[in-house]
């Protein structure tokens, strides 16, 4: 067992605790930033896997934006179940069930991918992986056309969030 | 020029078709140009079909002009065109009747565009059956012309009258009629599109000129049958469906009832076209098709046609309503073009069989003219007078000379006055099917002799007798033909004259076509 | 370098179980969220490592790995817009209380 | 001009004349009766230059004028039609030329022309005259004209044109052709004035009788078109040809069928049988018994103009195609199609004579007359006279003719007297509102005379004494006893009625004030008289046999000669015999004789004892002809054929589908559709559907997690049974 298996081990120990947490807390602010905890063992699992672009997008936009927005949400929501005993729906066991199933189904789906346990394969040493994937993004050869869906997504939610979020001042 | 003489075809059948379209795009409430419109545009296929008259060649063997589009290519159909004597003479006839019958419908206001569209309709739908060399376009033009025709007389048919079908159930009689006209037809051609397909999948064709051959020197067995039965059940499917069409007796009874209602011009077509689309079908895929058959059945045929000619004639004598009794003429008249066809079958070949039909053909076509003049002349006494019965006229005489003149003449022409047109080719007929059919033409000359008795009746009834002082004065006055009726009538007159006194202009291009065909 | 595939995959169905758990047994529509990130976050582990295991140069994974982000982010503000407004009208955050559909 | 080219213009004017009236100058009636003139005497002109030029042809029998032409196209081959002048067509020519010609002349004056318009006349009826006042200021009743004058003209336009072709053809298709046009003009000149009831049914009556002729004629032609593959005459009178059908039965198959069941029938050899056919269309056009039940009532015509045509010229046509086709006639081996022609013809002249013998209309006499005459040529043909039938055909046209424009310038002078009067009840037909006449009407009464006695025989000066004279000599030679005697009896019957005729209406007193104001008539009907008159009396003089006592050889029997050319085979002249020529003699003589004794002191019909029921009703022909034929017909076209067969049984047959089909689709609809489709199918599957979504719909609690965790049960069943059963 090499030290990066014992990081990468650690790392999951954490992401995988941290997960459970979000979904288990009581308080909901603390969900968030145990959720927030995740994302960042993810940011590093991409470090380990050399994707670094990708872990700073994930430093920047999960961390730095979705999880924030997640806590102001909570705050300006946190009222409402401040008084209420659990958090959990009453059914959770069937969920747990269901989830473990899908675990298993998902285990014996993946893991019968050939040659499973295979090793990183080399990466090209002549090419910036950044800038491979920038291109790569907006050439026509590319995924031009599902970056640019996912502009227009985004812009489509932009204005909708705006449009339901704010206040209507006519009613 | 060479677009046009290439395309000669395929303008003449979908110029109407264009026309109708056109016509359908005017404005609503401006009647005269639309009536107008209609009438110019559907010269132009006349002018064309002259044209085609002028370049065809009668002595170059099978068919010219051919045009060949795909259509249906999965089921190896072909828009096939092509003419030769026998429908380059039907294209002239139909292509003549139209403007004529437009133009006889001028006094229509009443929804004149539908009106007008369906008329041209119909012309590419008769025009489709004379000129298609494919069984399915045959098929499917056969059917096309039903359409527009059904709404004719559905919808601008006669609005008095009623019939009862049976005890208690009274209908209108125009919806009775074109119901009748309809249902039967199609009932008729079911038959005819069985036979086509089977012919259609056997050969994988539908293209007649090759199927022609193939078919009549199949042998062995088929479906299990042997092809003889096969193909005397084929034979009787496909006459069937044009013995309705013709009509051949004893399948003839929606024939008085739909000329009697549909408008003058539906009544002008029906008579003077639709009737020969049966006569048609005979003479182009009975006879090719089914050579044994027909000489083997030529008997049967020969006495349906006599007894469309006698009973015809007879029924037409015990008419009390004029437009009926010029409809049973009609049976009376086509009896002679089955007659022709039969004797030509019994003795294909041969210079009598030649001769009856030659006379069968021109019969089709004088008949087209006279019957369509008849039909326009009882409309134009029809118009004035909101009467058909026979009873209600008599002494006409002194107050429509000119339009008693005219009836007369025409009435001679139907009655086969020599001189005129309708002396000819019964006289071809009952030369060619003498010596083949002796006693069915002997007996079929009491049919001849009550044409006579009918024709006479209808002059007497109409023009004859003491002044009708009821028609002669105030609100009923009579009103003399006018001049746009004179000028219907002119072109149906001068041909009948022209093919009575010199028929070799016709019958030449008739008797080149049947000696190449037969 | 001798982390096998098989472990990101492992961990990544683990992530996407609980965090399915997690979206359904949440009685808060915000934590309910939560989950649905936790989901999304183990695809894009799926994605980056079947980028970096089977071949480099094809920049697939990661191109998709991106729009993921993308989807999560647009995901994420509707979703918490609609929470919030209708936590404005109906004064609850409780996803079974918000059953107006029903019957 | 070749007169071959000719000839083909010498029916053309009249036709011409037709069209110009009936197009152009209908309205302006000097114009069109001078069209209709100037035709006439166009083809008058043009008849007589062809005549002469006949004359001057050596052997004309054999070099006749004759052209031809392609007409229709039958096959590799043409049917030709085409013109032909030879000896007897030349013959005929003659006659028809000049008395179509006096015809459309005596029309003018027949019609009143000059004359002002009638008071209350209608186109349909004939002239009621006009008043008008003259000078004095007396009011005076005139003839009026005729409404529809210059229809008339063009009607006998198209009826000269009509004898001309039939003349000229060389063919029997376009003598058809002309045949038929003079049928088309016999109905339109018997129904000119369709006003009366009884002229439109006589009108129709003429057409249809003579079209059962011309039907079977039509067959005949047919027939001998399809035998000989020609209808010209030089075709099918060759003698190879002839001799060819003369052996052949025509039913022979019918006689092997039938052995002896119709010996009669199944001798006929195919000439006789197409013989006959033909002969039957002469039956009806030349009213022989039994069609003969038309011409009288074609006197309804306009009075003597029509009926001239209908006794002298059309009917005439039917003789002389009979003439025409003797050659096939005579061709038949068995003599029986002659047998048959010799008996219709004797039985006809005597029987149309006992007829007129009764009849007071002057018309009518002169119709029965025509009738009976027409039989003596039939007759004639019958026992193979065939120079005797031609010569008895061209004398009896003019005399005919003569008699005809004779009754109705009587007729017409008549009239006169009834405007005079007033009296419209006085029927100026009636011989006996007559009497008298020959000092008002002396030119009239004279031309009439000599028609008379020439219709009756009149010994040596008259025309018809010498046709007469001849058949009787070739009954009698020939050994036909039967013909001869029957004969001889019409002919006695013949001179009786003729002079019957005469004593009634032109000697004695005037017995009505009518006859007594008669006039005489102008002279466009007194002409045409005179110039009849002359070849009633001079065209016997061309025919007289060589062997006659003190006359014989005089004159060269020339009408034999030439006419007799036109056979092959020439006939041979009738031996003379003083017994025929004493018969003639003697029932000429006799008949007048009687004739004037009888009725010289007639006053009325009450007193005339030959009115016997049975002759005044002609034999009751038309009686039983309507009770046999007519009102059976009717009864079998309105009763059975449309009433019962189409409507009742046809469409009967067509309802009872549409009926069964109407009970199949109630049927349908009540057992099955309605039960089955649409309450057990259609609405069970609403109701289930609906009941199971009010069951179901409970389980949509609104809560986004409970469906999600439906979803996911399901989905991770379905993985399951995925990975168990198909996996």
């Amino acid at each position: 067992m090499t030290a990066e298996q014992i990081f990468f081990l650690l790392t999951a120990a954490v992401i995988l605790i941290a997960a459970l947490m979000v979904v288990t807390v009581r308080k909901l602010l603390h969900a968030a930033l145990w959720l927030v905890l995740v994302l960042f063992g993810v940011a590093v699992l991409y470090a380990i896997l050399q994707a670094n672009f990708l872990a700073v997008v994930q430093l920047v936009v999960y961390i730095g934006a979705i999880a924030i927005l997640f806590i102001f949400a909570d705050m300006l929501t946190r009222r409402d179940l401040r008084d209420r005993p659990g958090q959990t729906r009453f059914n959770w066991w069937v969920a747990a069930l269901l989830g473990l199933a899908i675990f298993v189904g998902l285990l014996s789906a993946l893991l019968s991918v050939p040659n499973v346990n295979r090793t990183p394969a080399a990466l090209p040493t002549d090419t910036d992986l950044v800038a491979a994937l920038g291109t790569a993004l907006v050439s026509p050869q590319g995924y031009v056309l599902p970056f640019e869906v996912a502009s227009v997504l985004l812009l489509a939610a932009l204005i909708g969030a705006v449009y339901l979020a704010g206040v209507n001042k006519k009613s | 020029m060479t677009f046009l003489n290439q395309h000669l075809l395929t303008l003449i059948l979908f110029f109407p078709l264009l026309a109708a379209v056109i016509v359908l795009l005017l404005p609503k409430g401006k009647l005269s140009l639309i009536r107008w419109t209609a009438f110019g545009l559907s010269l132009v296929p006349f002018a064309l079909s002259v044209y085609l008259w002028i370049l065809f060649d009668p002595a170059k063997s099978g068919f010219q002009f051919e045009v060949q589009y795909t259509w249906y290519a999965a089921l190896n159909s072909t828009l096939h065109l092509g003419v030769d004597g026998l429908s380059l003479t039907m294209v002239l006839l139909t292509t003549l009747l139209t403007p004529i019958a437009i133009l006889a419908s001028f006094n229509i206001s009443d929804r004149l565009r539908a009106y007008m569209f369906l008329f041209l309709a119909l012309e590419t739908g008769m025009l489709g059956v004379f000129l298609a060399l494919d069984l399915l376009i045959f098929f499917v033009f056969w059917e096309v012309g039903l359409v527009p025709m059904y709404f004719l007389i559905n919808q601008w048919g006669s609005e008095k009258g009623d019939r009862e079908m049976w005890k208690g159930a009274v209908v209108q009689a125009r919806n009775y009629a074109s119901l009748k006209f309809m249902i039967y037809t199609m009932a008729g051609s079911l038959g005819l599109l069985l036979a086509i397909q089977l012919l259609g999948v056997l050969f994988q064709t539908y293209d007649l000129p090759t199927l022609t051959g193939k078919w009549t020197a199949l042998e062995g067995t088929l479906l299990g049958l042997p092809v003889a039965t096969v193909k005397t059940v084929a034979f009787w499917a496909f006459v069937i469906a044009f013995a309705i069409k013709v009509p051949v007796w004893p399948f003839h009874t929606w024939l008085p009832d739909a000329h009697t209602e549909a408008p003058t011009a539906g009544s002008m077509i029906l008579a003077g076209v639709l009737l020969k689309l049966g006569a048609y079908g005979f003479l182009r895929l009975v006879l090719p098709l089914y050579p044994a058959e027909s000489a083997k059945y030529a008997g049967a045929l020969a006495f349906l046609a006599v007894m469309a000619i006698v009973f015809g004639a007879f029924a037409s004598y015990g008419q009390k309503d004029f437009k009926r009794l010029v409809a049973y003429s009609s049976v009376n008249h086509m009896g002679f073009v089955v007659l022709g066809i039969a004797a030509a079958a019994k003795a294909a070949g041969t210079l009598d069989a030649n001769i009856a039909l030659n006379g069968a053909v021109l019969q089709m076509f004088n008949h087209g003219l006279s019957a369509a003049g008849m039909f326009f002349l009882v409309g134009v006494l029809y118009e004035r007078t909101h009467t058909r019965n026979l009873d209600d006229f008599g002494g006409l005489f002194p107050l429509v000379p000119v339009y008693g003149g005219i009836l007369i003449f025409t009435s001679m022409a139907s009655l086969g006055l020599p001189g005129l047109n309708g002396f000819v080719s019964e006289f071809l007929v009952v030369r060619g099917s003498w010596p083949i059919l002796t006693v069915y033409t002997a007996i079929a000359m009491i049919g001849l002799l009550f044409t006579g008795a009918y024709i006479l009746k209808g002059i007497k009834q109409v023009l004859h007798g003491p002044l009708n002082e009821h028609w002669a004065h105030g609100e009923h006055k009579l009103t003399e033909i006018s001049p746009r009726e004179i000028v219907v009538m002119a072109p149906l007159m001068v041909l009948i004259l022209v093919i009575g006194v010199y028929p070799a202009w016709i019958l030449e291009i008739i008797n080149k076509a049947v000696m190449m065909l037969f | 370098m001798s982390i096998p595939l098989s472990w990101y995959l492992v961990l990544a169905a683990a992530l996407f179980c609980i965090g399915l758990y997690g979206v359904l047994v949440r009685k808060n529509a915000i934590a309910i969220l939560l989950g649905v990130e936790l989901m999304l976050n183990a695809v894009n582990i799926n994605l980056v490592a079947f980028w970096r295991y089977l071949d480099p140069a094809q920049m697939a994974g990661q191109a998709f790995a991106v729009i993921v982000f993308a989807v999560a982010a647009a995901e994420v503000a509707v979703g918490l817009a609609l929470i919030i407004s209708v936590y404005r009208r109906r004064k609850t955050v409780v996803a079974d209380e918000i059953d107006l559909m029903k019957w | 001009m070749a007169t071959e080219t000719f000839i083909w213009l010498l029916p053309l004017p009249p036709l011409l004349a037709f069209f110009l009236i009936v197009l152009f100058t209908n309205k302006n009636k000097a114009l069109s009766h001078g069209v209709a003139v100037g035709a006439a005497a166009l083809s008058w002109l043009g008849s007589m230059i062809v005549f002469i030029q006949a004359l001057g042809v050596e052997e004309f029998g054999k070099h006749v004028f004759e052209s031809t032409i392609n007409w229709l196209p039958t096959g590799e081959t043409w049917l030709q039609i085409g013109v032909r002048i030879d000896p007897l067509g030349a013959a005929v020519l003659f006659f028809v030329a000049w008395t179509v010609l006096m015809i459309f002349i005596y029309s003018i004056g027949y019609h009143n022309f000059g004359q002002p318009a009638g008071d209350h006349d209608h186109p349909g009826l004939p002239p009621h005259g006009a008043t008008i006042t003259d000078a004095h200021g007396h009011k005076h009743t005139v003839p009026s004209v005729e409404p529809m004058y210059s229809r008339f003209f063009a009607f006998i336009g198209l009826f000269a044109f009509g004898m001309y072709t039939l003349v000229v053809s060389n063919n029997l298709l376009t003598l058809f052709v002309g045949w038929e046009i003079m049928g088309l003009c016999s109905y339109l000149l018997i129904g000119f004035w369709y006003g009366k009831p009884s002229a439109r049914n006589a009108a129709i009556k003429a057409f249809m009788t003579t079209r059962i002729g011309d039907v079977f004629m039509l067959l005949g032609i047919a027939w001998l078109y399809s035998y000989t593959g020609s209808l010209s005459f030089s075709e099918i009178f060759r003698p190879e040809v002839l001799e060819n059908m003369g052996n052949t039965m025509a039913f022979a198959r019918l006689a092997h069928s039938l052995p002896g069941v119709w010996p009669f029938l199944s001798g006929f050899s195919v000439a006789g049988a197409i013989g006959i056919l033909l002969f039957i269309g002469t039956i009806g056009k030349s009213a022989q018994w039994p069609l003969h039940v038309w011409l009288p009532d074609a006197m309804e015509g306009p009075t003597p103009v029509s009926a001239m045509i209908h006794a002298a010229t059309m009917v005439s046509a039917g003789v002389y195609a009979a003439i025409r086709m003797f050659p096939l006639l005579h061709a038949d081996q068995s003599g029986y199609a002659l047998t048959v022609v010799a008996f219709i013809g004797a039985f006809t002249a005597l029987f149309a004579a006992t007829i007129a013998v009764a009849q007071n209309d002057i018309k009518r006499v002169l119709a029965y007359s025509t009738i009976s005459q027409l039989g003596f040529m039939i007759a004639a043909l019958g026992i193979g006279a065939y120079v005797a039938a031609a010569f008895h055909l061209v004398t009896h046209a003019f005399f005919k003719a003569l008699l005809f424009l004779g009754s109705g310038s009587v007729i017409h002078g008549m009239e006169h007297g009834v405007l005079h009067t007033g009296n419209h009840h006085v029927d100026p037909q009636d011989m006996f509102n007559m009497g008298g006449l020959r000092k008002k009407m002396p030119i009239t009464f004279w031309t009439f005379l000599i028609g008379g006695f020439a219709l009756s025989g009149f010994p040596v000066i008259t025309a018809g004494f010498w046709s007469k004279d001849e058949i009787l000599a070739d009954a009698f030679a020939h050994g036909h006893w039967a013909v001869f005697i029957t004969l001889a009896v019409a002919a006695f019957l013949t001179a009786f009625y003729t002079m019957r005729q005469i004593t009634l209406t032109f000697l004695g007193e005037p017995r009505t004030e009518e006859a007594r104001h008669a006039q005489e008539t102008p002279w466009t009907m007194t002409a045409p008289l005179v110039v009849l008159a002359f070849f009633a009396v001079t065209y016997g003089w061309v025919g007289i046999p060589e062997h006659f006592p003190l006359l014989g050889g005089l004159v060269p029997n020339w009408f034999h000669e030439f006419v007799g050319s036109t056979l092959a085979e020439h006939p041979e002249a009738a031996p003379f015999s003083p017994i025929p020529l004493l018969t003639s003699l003697g029932v000429a003589l006799g008949g007048l004789f009687f004739g004037w004794l009888v009725y010289r002191n007639v006053k009325s019909p009450a007193e005339d004892k030959l009115q016997i029921p049975v002759l005044k009703n002609k034999w009751y022909f038309d009686e039983a002809y309507d009770f046999l034929f007519v009102k059976p017909s009717y009864w079998l076209a309105e009763k059975f054929t449309y009433l019962f067969l189409d409507r009742g049984v046809i469409d009967g047959i067509l309802h009872s589908v549409a009926r069964f089909s109407l009970f199949l689709g109630h049927a349908f609809r009540n057992y099955f559709d309605k039960p089955v489709v649409n309450e057990l199918i259609g609405d069970g599957t609403a109701n289930l559907v609906k009941t199971s979504g009010q069951k179901l719909r409970y389980i949509q609690v609104g809560r986004v997690q409970s469906y999600m965790l439906v979803s996911t049960f399901v989905l991770v069943l379905f993985a399951v049974l995925y990975y168990f059963l198909l996996a």
